[in-house]
């Protein structure tokens, strides 16, 4: 299990949780089983995030690994100038 | 070549050699957007609209089609139907259809046999407009009565019963916020506007674009990234992506306004209903002020908690802002960089992005982060001023570390701000004596950088030089630190490498150069492909030896046996290698095709010194450091240019520009006359320190650096205009007017 | 609108083209006679990218028209170097790393080759104010100003 | 459109006077082909005035002033030193005109013709009492700069006629000028206030003043309350404030892009003051 941090505007569609533990050793199995348990995330997962694994920021990268104790945080879809 | 850095590790990193390009742009030999020709070549110019907000009841351009040389106008009807999302956004803006949402917007292109003829043409289109009630401004857009501008643009974020402009909503935060506040000695909220801004890149958005009946085209285009060109190109006119080639010509600054669509799909769709003749289009500049890139404007509530003696205790921001008339203002990201310099114990943002009758904003260096750095670095600096505290050392004191939750979510790695401001004490310009009506500013500013889709390739020629096929377009020296970066690794000398920015159809996918990616996404991989080669080259020595691959290494230019072998054989250099390449198992070569991880996020620090002339409210820029961590420096020199490039938009941006516009809702600065940006006459000569944190996550420790520079300076001139004249400004540009009358209402008061 | 017959000295060489009388020097430059070295940045004399010198003066193309040149002796960035020997000016500029994008560098350096003929020896703030009108966006100015006073030192022998 | 280089002042009037359409005559340019580019000004008729002999020559008339010939670029103006001693406010208020590439082409013709109540050079023109000849079909006739202006973009010029040549009178004895410009950044703005100021001394005191102020009304202002405030004084303290005073009475600005009535009128009392002080010191050091 890792845990998935969202950020606080998403809580309405979790029912107010806002760190979910799911099973996944990647961030596309993760994101997933988020959809699986909280569908309300799905179009906010689909329209295009940025995941923060460890500190460090990935827009892409479904198959980036994850550990049971990697720091994990979704994040509005990055990007620059 | 004297080298900048204390590590010696390396031969060519950390040196100045002269750019691979230089000679060509020395001399006016190297293309930019506007300087290709093709044969048989139409020239097309575009219909804008004169109003912010119109229905667009008829357009007849008989006229225009009935002089000779005139070949073909295209409007929204000659572009496929049924888009959604961001695509159909771009169809929207390259080309209005029902209604023009902005000033500028375009409603028909034509093309013509010369320049002149299809500007003739384009004023003898004739557009009837039923003129709308139009919104500007972002405090007028938002509220509940506005001109709804586009209905059913919101997306999920957004719950009933908001403001109709109001197309996304974000919030997010962590810790008791206001148990924060109760535990502050001090706690003042303001709110800081500032305006929208263009990146004033110099070279205006040119193309030459050919489409036949057989759906396969090509163009040759000013951008910072062709293959989005090409993606949204394609996804516009309903092509098939791979069957259009993009060239990127060089390119004349993007800043981030290079990075999507305006007038290329005109271009492909005129030449398409010409008969397939390639047609260029070149922006003016007013077509380039009215009708591309600016960035969002700003209205920002700040609230903060502090000690008496500094301690940040909680944070909270409220932003607003207008990104034009779609969904994209960069709020989310501002919010993300607002308190991102601080370890906050309780943090708490909300965003709104609210449409308004402008043009699509596109990004500008580290979208977002200039205005909130305006907003929180400001009144960081007010509650420094009311305490009498350092703002150094309140930012020491408050500043964020490796381990520090950041105030976006995740926990930092290893991060630099602390050097930089550290360095930033410790200059000579942080205790130059100050004159009458100067005062000093200090802000820090912070960017995420990028990472991003990456393909390169790099291949060995037959002599033993190398070659690199990249897709980041050269925009500020990146063929010189991608060349050192290989030389390096391949251990050959810098001018043995040639960096190619090569057309779509020779790599897979690239995004841009954009985020502060190039040298840090690019270069990665280029490293990554040239290792390949580098074990390929190991491999054909190995097998020319009879020995095992793993039992040779690469020393400095040259297979070698290690191991039980070493000294058995003498080194075989790359250039033998490859000169028997192909009786060895033919070309050499290796490839990277993915999203290179390991981003580093980058701090600066910047302090300036300024004087306001007590009379007129003129501020005048005296002296400028900026301190940045740079990870590790490829190119000591070009990375002090991103620092002064970075720095003097900056200035632009807090003292001068500003869109502005009628009651009619047109754009009346759409000119350099007008549109104010530094002038050489208007800046000292600017001070940079290179702080190097190297990023862990890439191989030479690199941190984009292309962007963090122009988030301090709003806020750093704010805070020594405050400091100068006694007077805070909390509305960018603070233009002679508004300074003026900051200190008149001060004498007043 | 018929055109006219234009006969000029462009770097050194006698070139002739047919103007409408509605087209710039810059214009004519660059659609007619293949100079695309001198850019259009604003087409209202506000950037200097387009900067020449025409009988020794500098000017913005931009503001010429075409048929104006007709007699007149013209100098461009692509005139600049002698041969492959670059001037000083152009060296300086790769050396210290004053061209980002390199778009607004033709116009520089052709305003700062003019200003060094007129005074071989100008401080900082004289290179600032004559080169004004020539809008760099990428490099803030710094690496630009200090490569025209060190090509200015070589250039009168005292680098 | 079609492209004129008649070869002197009475064919150049005659074919502007022949023209039906809209007429241009071209001399630097840096107007004309601003509003041609964007579509403001298209002209039928393009008449320039460069071939004609004499319009690149300064000269010292009789009397010991100044005639400019018209196509005299703002450069040409700089680098001409009997004209910059004489009359460095009036060299001055040109060379703010635009960048140095302008400045290779601009003329003080071109600056007062295009009509703009900010228009640089003209104050300086106008303090200095300078004339202009205005030749028309039926002759050419001497008109006072200050007349020449009648409102935004709009002179006294009729069709078929233009300037011919500027007169700057002679500067005489114990006289300076002056011009300076509020702009927002150090170059290449256009003034959001402009003020010249010409006096001339009797010992220490003024004896002679003219205070002329742009961009604070439809034309180029001249301020004789202003002038009043410091003649007979040694612009001493009370002087100036009763200077500014009346500068900023006198102004009647709009507020636009480049700045507010208010302000325009605040720094309208601020130029008169620097202005005058600049050109009290020029007059107090020149030798005559």
């Amino acid at each position: 299990m890792v845990e998935i941090n969202l950020w606080s505007g998403l809580r309405r569609f979790t029912d107010g949780e806002l760190a979910i533990e799911v099973e996944a050793t990647t961030i596309g199995e993760a994101l997933d089983a988020l959809i699986a348990k909280h569908p309300g995330l799905a179009p906010v997962i689909e329209a295009g995030i940025s995941v923060a694994v460890d500190g460090e920021i990935t827009t892409a990268g479904r198959n980036i690994p994850l550990r049971p104790d990697s720091e994990v945080y979704l994040m509005r879809r990055l990007k620059g100038g | 070549m004297a080298k900048d850095t204390v590590n010696t590790e390396y031969k060519l990193v950390g040196t100045r050699p002269n750019r691979p390009d230089g000679l060509d742009k020395v001399t006016g030999r190297a293309r930019y957007g506007a300087d290709m020709s093709m044969p048989g070549m139409l020239w097309g110019a575009v219909v804008r609209s004169p109003h912010a907000h119109a229905k667009i009841k008829k357009i007849d351009a008989s006229k225009a089609l009935a002089l000779d040389g005139v070949k073909a106008v295209v409007t929204r009807d000659d572009f496929p139907t049924g888009l959604t999302g961001e695509d159909w956004n771009l169809q929207e803006n390259s080309m209005a259809g029902e209604v023009a949402l902005y000033d500028g917007h375009a409603v028909a292109a034509v093309a013509a046999t010369s320049a002149l003829l299809a500007q003739q043409a384009a004023e003898l289109i004739e557009v009837e407009y039923e003129v709308l009630p139009h919104v500007i401004d972002v405090d007028d857009a938002i509220k509940p009565d506005a001109p709804a501008i586009r209905p059913g643009a919101a997306d999920h974020s957004v719950s009933e019963g908001f403001p109709p402009n109001v197309v996304r909503y974000i919030d997010y935060g962590h810790g008791d916020v206001e148990a924060g506040f109760e535990a502050a000695d001090l706690v003042m909220e303001k709110t800081y506007l500032t305006e929208a801004t263009h990146q004033g890149y110099i070279e205006p958005h040119a193309c030459v674009g050919q489409l036949g009946a057989d759906g396969k085209g090509e163009m040759w285009v000013c951008t910072q990234g062709h293959w989005f060109i090409r993606y949204m190109s394609s996804a516009v006119l309903g092509l098939d992506v791979a069957q259009l080639r993009v060239t990127a010509s060089e390119i004349g600054g993007g800043f981030g306004g290079k990075t999507t669509i305006f007038m290329e799909p005109l271009a492909l769709a005129l030449s398409k209903k010409s008969g397939g003749r390639p047609v260029k289009i070149v922006m003016s500049r007013a077509e380039v002020l009215r009708a591309t890139g600016p960035t969002a404007s700003a209205s920002m509530d700040v609230k903060i908690g502090m000690t008496r003696d500094g301690k940040m205790t909680a944070g909270k921001a409220v932003f607003r802002m207008q990104g034009g008339a779609f969904p994209g203002a960069p709020v989310d990201m501002a919010l993300d960089c607002a308190f991102a310099p601080y370890d906050l114990p309780a943090v708490y943002h909300e965003g709104f992005d609210v449409l308004a009758n402008r043009p699509k904003a596109a990004a500008y260096r580290a979208p977002g982060s200039p205005m909130a750095a305006f907003a929180v670095e400001s009144l960081v600096d007010e509650m420094c001023r009311e305490l009498g505290l350092d703002p150094i050392d309140v930012r020491l004191k408050n500043g964020a570390r490796e381990g520090t939750k950041a105030s976006y979510g995740p926990t930092y790695n290893r991060i630099g701000l602390v050097e930089t401001l550290e360095a930033a004490k410790a200059h000579p310009n942080y205790s130059a004596p100050l004159g009458p009506n100067q005062g000093r500013g200090v802000a820090s500013g912070f960017w995420f950088n990028y990472n991003g889709d990456t393909a390169v390739s790099m291949a060995i020629a037959e002599d033993g030089t190398a070659q690199v096929s990249v897709g980041t377009p050269d925009i500020g020296g990146s063929r010189a630190s991608l060349a050192m970066m290989v030389g390096e690794t391949l251990g050959v000398p810098y001018d043995k490498v040639r960096v190619n920015v090569v057309e779509t159809g020779a790599l897979g996918i690239n995004e841009p150069t954009h985020g502060s990616r190039a040298t840090f996404a690019t270069g990665k991989a280029a490293v990554v492909a040239t290792e390949q080669a580098i074990a390929e080259m190991c491999r054909r020595a190995a097998a020319e030896w009879g020995i095992e691959p793993e039992a040779v290494e690469w020393v400095d230019g040259s297979a070698q046996p290690a191991g039980p072998n070493a000294g058995k054989f003498p080194p075989m250099t790359i250039a033998e290698i490859a000169g028997k390449m192909s009786t060895t198992g033919g070309p050499i070569a290796g490839h990277y095709e993915g999203f290179p991880d390991g981003v580093g996020v980058s701090f600066g620090t910047h302090v300036v010194d300024v004087e306001v002339d007590p009379d007129t409210g003129k501020t005048t820029v005296l002296r400028y450091l900026v301190v940045q961590d740079a990870g590790r420096a490829i190119h000591p020199a070009y990375v002090e240019g991103q620092y002064q490039g970075g720095a003097v938009q900056g200035v632009g941006w807090a003292l001068n520009e500003e869109y502005v516009y009628g009651d009619d809702g047109r754009l009346q600065n759409a000119t350099f006359l007008d549109y104010r940006v530094p002038v050489a006459s208007d800046l000292p000569m600017i001070d940079t320190v290179i702080v190097e944190v190297p990023n862990p996550g890439h191989p030479y420790g690199v941190r984009g650096v292309g962007e963090t520079g122009i988030a301090p300076p709003l806020p750093a001139i704010a805070n020594a205009v405050a400091a100068a004249s006694g007077q805070r400004l909390r509305h960018l540009p603070m233009t002679p007017p508004k300074v003026l009358a900051a200190i008149q209402a001060g004498q007043d008061g | 609108m018929s055109k006219i017959h234009v006969s000029t000295i462009v770097n050194g060489d006698a070139v002739e083209f047919l103007a409408d009388p509605r087209e710039t020097l810059l214009d004519c430059l660059r659609d007619h006679l293949g100079l695309t070295g001198s850019k259009e940045g604003c087409g209202t004399g506000d950037c200097g990218a387009c900067s020449v010198t025409i009988d020794g003066r500098l000017v913005s193309s931009c503001l010429v028209l075409g048929v104006e040149a007709a007699g007149k002796t013209i100098e461009t960035i692509e005139g600049m170097a002698d041969g492959a020997e670059l001037h000083p000016l152009q060296r300086k500029f790769i050396e210290h790393a004053a061209l980002q994008c390199g778009f607004c560098t033709p116009g520089i350096l052709v305003a700062a080759k003019a200003l060094l003929e007129e005074n071989p020896d100008p401080s900082e703030s004289e290179i600032r104010y004559w080169l004004a009108g020539n809008l760099c966006r990428c490099t803030g100015y710094d690496k630009i100003v200090r490569a025209v006073m060190d090509a200015a030192a070589e250039m009168r022998g005292a680098a | 459109m079609r492209y004129h280089t008649p070869a002197t002042f009475e064919d150049a009037a005659q074919i502007a006077a022949d023209c039906g359409g809209v007429t241009r005559f071209l001399a630097g340019g840096t107007d004309v082909l601003v509003q041609m580019r964007a579509g403001a000004v298209v002209p039928d008729d393009l008449i320039d005035i460069k071939h004609i002999p004499g319009v690149r020559d300064i000269v010292q008339t009789e009397d010991g002033g100044w005639r400019i010939g018209i196509a005299v670029s703002g450069a040409e103006l700089g680098a001409h030193e009997g004209l910059c001693a004489d009359w460095p406010g009036v060299v001055e208020g040109m060379e703010l005109v635009g960048s140095t590439q302008v400045q290779g082409r601009a003329t003080l013709t071109g600056n007062l013709c295009n009509g703009s109540p900010a228009a640089d050079s003209v104050p300086g023109l106008v303090a200095a009492g300078a004339t202009v000849t205005v030749t028309g079909p039926n002759g050419s006739r001497e008109v006072a700069v200050a007349d020449i202006p009648t409102g935004p973009g709009k002179t006294v010029l009729q069709p078929g006629e233009l300037i011919s040549a500027i007169t700057l009178p002679p500067r005489g004895d114990r006289g300076g000028d002056a011009y300076q410009r509020f702009i927002p950044r150090t170059e290449m703005d256009i003034a959001v206030v402009g003020c010249a100021v010409n006096l001339r001394l009797d010992g220490d005191k003024i004896a002679e003043a003219r205070v002329v102020l742009g961009a604070v009304a439809p034309t180029v202002i001249v301020v004789p309350a202003a002038a009043d405030a410091i003649i007979g004084t040694t612009l001493d303290g009370a002087a100036l404030e009763a200077l500014a005073e009346a500068a900023q009475a006198a102004a009647n600005p709009i507020t636009d892009k480049r700045g507010t009535a208010a302000y325009r009128t605040h720094v309208a009392g601020v130029l008169a003051k620097r202005v005058a002080q600049q050109a009290y010191a020029r007059a107090k050091g020149s030798g005559k």
